[in-house]
């Protein structure tokens, strides 16, 4: 039986020896389910390569290189990695015909972070029925954290739901009285936000709202929904929105000269390709918050995990934009995986894959925030569930308050 | 004198494919059967994933036939089919989950509702011609996500998350019969009947009076209404019937892929089914098969050959394509009959 | 009323991006009698050409220039090398061409340039415009650009005789050959002017959406209605045709109680459908005469 | 007078079909000459080859130059202007633009001004409607328009494709006045295609009768009007 020990990682060279075992009989005989072997482990990935969305294929690509530099040090456990991933051009019949294809006919052991919430929701059942795990799903959606319903999938990142009430608890505080207007987009992201916001504030807070406003995907620009949100005398704006549009929003209030407190969603909070395209001077004392490190703010520019990360990019995907935020997303739920693979050790059975993901006990990586842990547990498939409020100064954000946890969906 | 000489480069070439078709009507005939054949006992011998993918196929191709008997039938343009396709999958999704109506059922419904859609888009249509009904499409198409996602329908559309939709068993009488049939299966079988039904009803339709009228509306509008075409009824309900088959097409889907949400009908159904046309051949239903083909299994081979570039290398083979056959798979149909004839010939 | 006043100069400010796009959208057709699906792909190509030189440390001016030669350039090259072979096919043909050139040049500025945002520079600065913050001086800038363009398209057209070539050959091949026009490189002149003026487009516009492979994804959307809808025969219509599209979307979407700012977008192509119904040719067209 | 335009052996096609089978045809600079034939003889195309609007075999040469294979645009250079059936009128143009239309490959632009005026002294309805949109015009001032627009390029060899054609009678002897008074003044040779056989020998000197493809007859103007055989068993009055 194997489990997690608390460990702190701070700064470990290789992130994936995080772990240590602790009792239990770790020389079990070798139990494989399909896709794994004495040789190799197969892992599935589905990204938008193309299509709406393919901004994100980067991530897929990242932790294909990452799984390269696992390899190229030994491969885990003496296995080497096989990342099979798949173009699903953001459409869901395509990503049902991708799971299938990785799991019926490429047969993996799992499918590791397939991106975005309508994918995602496309594939749950199947997988869920087929028993083949569904792992670290790249969404912030808060119904991956749903073990009772769906044992085989699991989140990664914070939900939106939980950041959305974190900013609750952070306006309650700050602005008792203010009146909030909100710009959010029109998709499940926006809108799960938006709850979680409007869940934390509560039957007072409701009262507070003088305006919610979607924007579709679609507009070439959100200015005029700005105008309309500085008419309404609002003193506080939260902008749940992608980094395009969080950066023309940044601009925009800028440009027409309103002061308001001014919430970012963490979607949007990359200094790289966001604050500083819409200039540093709009973006002053905007508030934010984080889990991870953002590799272009300055402040952990000697920071050894940091460092880590960049020789890895450096040597294995020297093509990326380290200033692209997916990216570093891209290394973390790589180094998770590693992770959860190392502690299953031999067993590599689908069920102790989710039992292994399941038991992540104040996990750190390299590239998450320090006090940010991965925990999760038979009841729990939240893996992060903390953040950071952060407010930008100068060309940095700086990190301010307790690590918080908004507490939604269990 | 354009119209004319329009008219007059358009003939020889469905003239020269009616004559070549008489000769060698067996030969295509004999691919009729074998192609129904492989559609038949191919499952037999493949994996429920790929039994999965043929019925993806399939339902497409049956999506491309509607899109041609509109296109080629009547000559109206459409980049909007992803709208009908959306309505028609959201029919099924709603009845069978909300309202537990068995599947087989949310097919003539779906159907019917997208006629009816599909009629009443036809009439403002009828006032826009050529590239304005392109557009006047195109916008349906841009527009059908949003409405979707409505929050007025969330109650039935599952607003933004979209609904789950449970896989539908083979019926019991299969299983009494003694055969032990998966899903995937079933489900291929099912769609392949109603396919094959749709085809057969869309043949005789076209050669029907009404299909003749279509064509003669494609061919020259003010002839046909000249010749006492009631143009403005026929073009209407070619949109309609387009429509409705496609509605059809996207119920299927929806039963096959088991979840329908806004981003699964967004403007890039629209553009991969128009594409699907012109790689089949506009106009020729077995085409179809082959449009729908392309739909399916060319974005797979150029994210095989790079994943950064498989934007442009889709871009690069469809170039290619529409390069060596412009007039699609009809070409090659048109180019093998022909070879066939001369070899039959000379010996 | 002051809500009204801000959404209609913040209409005008959103409009001007359309009305430059609907402008090259116009050029086009013009020269080839159907719309390009693939014209803002092309200008946003052309955009990071500009920011690629600028990258290099050309200096803003000379970029300007630089890029739209280039683009001038490579707009003709794509009509040689893609679609003068295509010759004859169908125009639905034609259409998938301009599909996989979308798809092209997409994918390969993705990977070219990656997917995040780019700051990209302003010639006019970013200050309030006489005093009204909803009109900054760039959008006062490039509703000036658009307007002077208008004017040297109409110039062109009217006054010169390449211009007047070109419309003929737009408007009737065969008899523009029989005078002894070129229509094929008159097609190719269009293919690279339309390109240029995207170029422009594509410049003026990346300051405000900034600078990334899907900039104009959703401004074509815009640019073909505010062209259909002023009119595609009119390059003063399509830049009308912008600026009310822009302003009665964010009206449509101020103003319609429940669902206005949710089918903002809907809302705006059914009545600019509408409009055709009523008015063929469009706002400022000529009506659209079918002879036997 | 010498032979400007010579066409021998000439075989056209449209797609599959053959249209002319083995034409020959002459014209003498300086004269006017009409091809005469029923409806679907091959008139239309014969002048269509002229210029490479349908595909042929066979020898076009024009004051001893090849016609054959060069690019319809470039037929102009030689000065042969071409008045297409149903007029080819740029009708979204106003009638001074189709004008400068037909001067479009003239090197001496200083010259076009006076030349445009020259048309409105032929053609003075045109003057009137100089500014107006040419679609708006009538058949026969359409048809001016036509000759006008060809006459811009300094023709030496006008070919004219069924000029009369849904014109009023008395407008078509207006028409072909002006054609004659052309042809004597401004020294155009002048060949047209026509159906209305008995004003088109009115006007040529030198006729030629075709019938499915083939020339099945030529000769004086003058001796085809007046044998009266001929009339009846190919001009049909």
């Amino acid at each position: 039986m194997l489990s997690l020990s608390k460990t702190r990682i701070a700064a470990v060279s290789t992130a994936v020896i995080a772990f240590a075992v602790t009792g239990g009989n770790a020389l079990a005989q070798k139990k494989y389910d399909t896709g794994a072997t004495d040789a190799e482990i197969k892992i599935g990935n589905i990204m938008p390569y193309s299509g709406p969305a393919s901004a994100y294929g980067v991530i897929g690509k990242v932790q294909e290189a990452y799984f390269n530099k696992i390899n190229a040090e030994g491969g885990i456990n003496g296995r080497k990695i096989k990342f099979i991933s798949y173009d699903d051009g953001y459409s869901p019949p395509k990503a049902v015909e991708q799971a299938r294809k990785l799991v019926e006919s490429d047969e993996v052991l799992f499918v590791f972070n397939p991106l975005g919430t309508p994918s995602n929701s496309a594939i749950q059942k199947y997988m869920n029925a087929k028993k083949v795990p569904q792992l670290f799903v790249a969404t912030g959606a808060t119904k991956w954290n749903d073990p009772k319903d769906f044992p085989w999938t699991m989140g990664w990142q914070p939900n939106y739901q939980s950041e959305g009430r974190i900013y609750a608890k952070y306006l309650m505080k700050e602005r008792p009285n203010g009146k909030i207007a909100i710009l959010y987009q029109n998709d499940d992201y926006g809108k799960d936000l938006l709850k979680g916001l409007k869940d934390g504030l509560g039957a007072k807070g409701a009262s507070m709202i003088a305006l919610e406003e979607s924007y579709e995907v679609s507009e070439p620009t959100i200015d005029s929904h700005i105008v309309k949100a500085k008419a309404t005398g609002a003193d506080v704006f939260v902008s749940i929105t992608t980094p395009k549009f969080g950066a023309q929003s940044i601009k925009k209030v800028a440009e027409i000269g309103w002061k308001p407190l001014f919430i970012l969603n963490n979607v949007a909070a990359s200094i790289g390709s966001v604050m500083k395209p819409a200039g540093f001077e709009n973006g002053q004392d905007i508030v934010s918050a984080n889990y991870a490190k953002d590799a272009t703010d300055p402040q952990w520019a000697n920071d050894p995990g940091m460092k880590n990360f960049d020789a890895f990019l450096q040597k294995y995907i020297p093509e990326a934009n380290r200033t692209d935020g997916s990216v570093m997303f891209g290394y973390n739920t790589a180094q998770t995986m590693a992770i959860v693979l190392k502690a299953a050790g031999d067993n590599l059975t689908r069920e102790n894959m989710m039992k292994q993901a399941a038991n992540l006990k104040d996990i750190q990586l390299e590239g998450l925030l320090p006090g940010i842990k991965l925990n999760t547990s038979a009841t729990d498939f939240a893996p992060i569930e903390q953040l950071q409020l952060m407010k930008f100064k100068g060309d940095k954000w700086e990190l301010f308050g307790d690590v918080l946890s908004g507490e939604a969906g269990g | 004198m354009t119209t004319a000489h329009e008219t007059a480069t358009a003939a020889p070439a469905t003239g020269k494919a009616a004559a070549a078709a008489a000769p060698s009507m067996n030969v295509a005939r004999a691919a009729s059967l074998i192609t129904l054949a492989l559609l038949l006992l191919a499952p037999l011998f493949l994996k429920n994933f790929y039994i999965f993918q043929m019925t993806q196929w399939l339902i497409y191709a049956i999506a491309l036939l509607a899109l041609n008997i509109l296109t080629g039938g009547s000559g109206q343009f459409s980049l909007g089919q992803s709208a009908f396709y959306a309505v028609g999958a959201y029919t099924a999704a709603v009845m069978m989950e909300i309202m537990g109506v068995n599947y087989v059922l949310t097919l003539p419904a779906a159907g019917l509702i997208c006629f009816v859609f599909g009629f009443l888009f036809g009439l403002p249509a009828l006032r826009l011609s050529g590239i304005y009904l392109a557009l006047a499409t195109f916008a349906l198409a841009v527009a059908m996500p949003q409405v979707l996602k409505l929050h007025f329908f969330e109650h039935w559309t599952g607003g933004v998350q979209g609904l789950v939709i449970i896989k539908p068993d083979p019926p019991e009488f299969i299983k009494t019969i003694g055969v032990k049939m998966s899903q995937d299966m079933w489900l291929y079988y099912f769609t392949l009947v109603v396919g094959i039904g749709i085809y057969i009803a869309s043949v005789n339709l076209l050669a029907s009076r009404s299909g003749r009228a279509m064509m003669a509306i494609r061919d020259n509008q003010i002839a046909a209404a000249a010749m006492g075409v009631d143009v403005p009824l026929y073009k209407t309900l070619a949109f309609g019937i387009s429509a409705g088959i496609t509605g059809v097409a996207g119920a299927l889907g929806a039963i096959a892929v088991a979840f329908v949400a806004p981003d699964s009908y967004t403007i890039q159904l629209a553009i991969a089914l128009f594409l699907g046309m012109v790689i089949g051949g506009v106009g020729w239903l077995p085409g179809s098969l082959a449009g729908a083909a392309f739909m399916v299994f060319v974005p797979n081979i150029a994210e095989s050959i790079s994943k950064g570039l498989s934007g442009a290398i889709f871009g690069v083979i469809l170039i290619i394509i529409i390069f060596l056959v412009p007039h699609g798979a009809r070409q090659i149909a048109y180019m093998a009959q022909h070879l066939i004839g001369k070899i039959g010939k000379s010996s | 009323m002051e809500l009204f006043v801000n959404q209609v100069l913040a209409g005008i400010s959103t409009g001007a991006i359309y009305a430059c796009m609907a402008l090259a959208v116009v050029m086009i057709y013009q020269a080839i009698d159907h719309l390009n699906f693939a014209q803002g792909e092309m200008a946003m190509f052309s955009t990071f050409i500009a920011y690629q030189l600028m990258q290099w440390g050309v200096p803003y001016w000379w970029t300007f220039p630089l890029t739209l030669i280039i683009s001038f350039a490579g707009g003709i090259a794509i009509e040689r090398a893609l679609f003068k072979p295509l010759g004859n096919a169908p125009v639905l043909v034609h259409v998938a061409g301009f599909i996989a050139l979308f798809a092209i040049l997409n994918s390969v500025a993705g990977l070219t340039w990656d997917w995040t945002i780019k700051q990209f520079p302003t010639p006019f600065g970013n200050a309030p415009f006489l005093g009204s913050q909803l009109i900054s001086t760039h959008q006062a800038g490039m509703i000036g650009i658009t307007f002077i363009l208008l004017i040297l398209l109409f110039v062109f057209f009217r006054f010169t005789r390449v211009g007047l070539a070109m419309r003929a050959a737009a408007a009737l091949p065969e008899s523009a050959k029989l005078v002894g026009i070129n229509v094929s490189w008159m097609i190719a002149l269009g293919w690279g002017m339309a390109s240029g003026i995207g170029a422009i487009a594509g410049i003026l516009i990346a300051p405000v959406v900034f600078l990334e492979p899907n900039m104009m994804g959703g401004v074509l959307v815009y640019g073909f209605a505010s062209a259909v809808l002023g009119g595609l025969t009119s390059p003063f219509g399509a830049v009308m045709g912008g600026f009310l599209v822009g302003v009665f979307e964010n009206l449509v979407g101020t103003y319609i109680p429940g669902v206005g700012n949710e089918l903002k977008l809907p809302i705006a192509l059914a009545l600019i459908v509408t409009v055709l119904v009523l008015k063929p040719g469009g706002l400022f067209g000529r009506a659209y005469v079918q002879r036997v | 007078m010498s032979t400007m335009l010579a066409i021998k052996e000439l075989r056209s096609y449209y797609g599959q079909v053959q249209a002319l089978h083995g034409l020959e045809l002459s014209i003498r600079e300086g004269a006017v000459t009409t091809l005469l034939g029923a409806n679907g003889a091959g008139k239309t195309t014969t002048i269509r080859a002229v210029c490479n609007m349908v595909r042929s075999t066979g020898s076009i040469e024009f004051e001893g130059k090849s016609l054959m294979g060069r690019p319809t645009e470039s037929i102009v250079q030689y000065g042969i202007a071409h008045v297409p059936q149903g007029r080819g009128t740029f009708t979204t143009m106003t009638v001074e633009e189709n004008l400068q239309l037909g001067a479009i490959t003239r090197k001496d632009i200083k010259a076009i001004g006076a030349d445009i005026e020259k048309m409105y002294a032929y053609f003075p309805v045109l003057k009137q409607r100089h500014t107006q949109q040419a679609g708006t015009l009538s058949g026969g001032e359409q048809q001016m328009l036509a000759v006008a627009r060809a006459l811009m390029l300094r023709p030496r060899l006008m070919l004219l494709d069924e000029p009369s054609f849904g014109l009023a009678p008395l407008v078509v002897r207006d028409l072909f006045g002006i054609l004659r008074k052309i042809n004597q003044e401004d020294k155009v040779t002048i060949l047209v295609v026509e159906q209305n056989a008995q004003l088109a020998l009115e006007l040529a000197e030198t006729a030629f009768v075709i019938e499915t493809g083939r020339i099945v007859m030529s000769g004086d103007a003058k001796e085809i009007a007046n044998n009266e055989d001929i009339r009846k068993s190919y001009l049909g009055y």
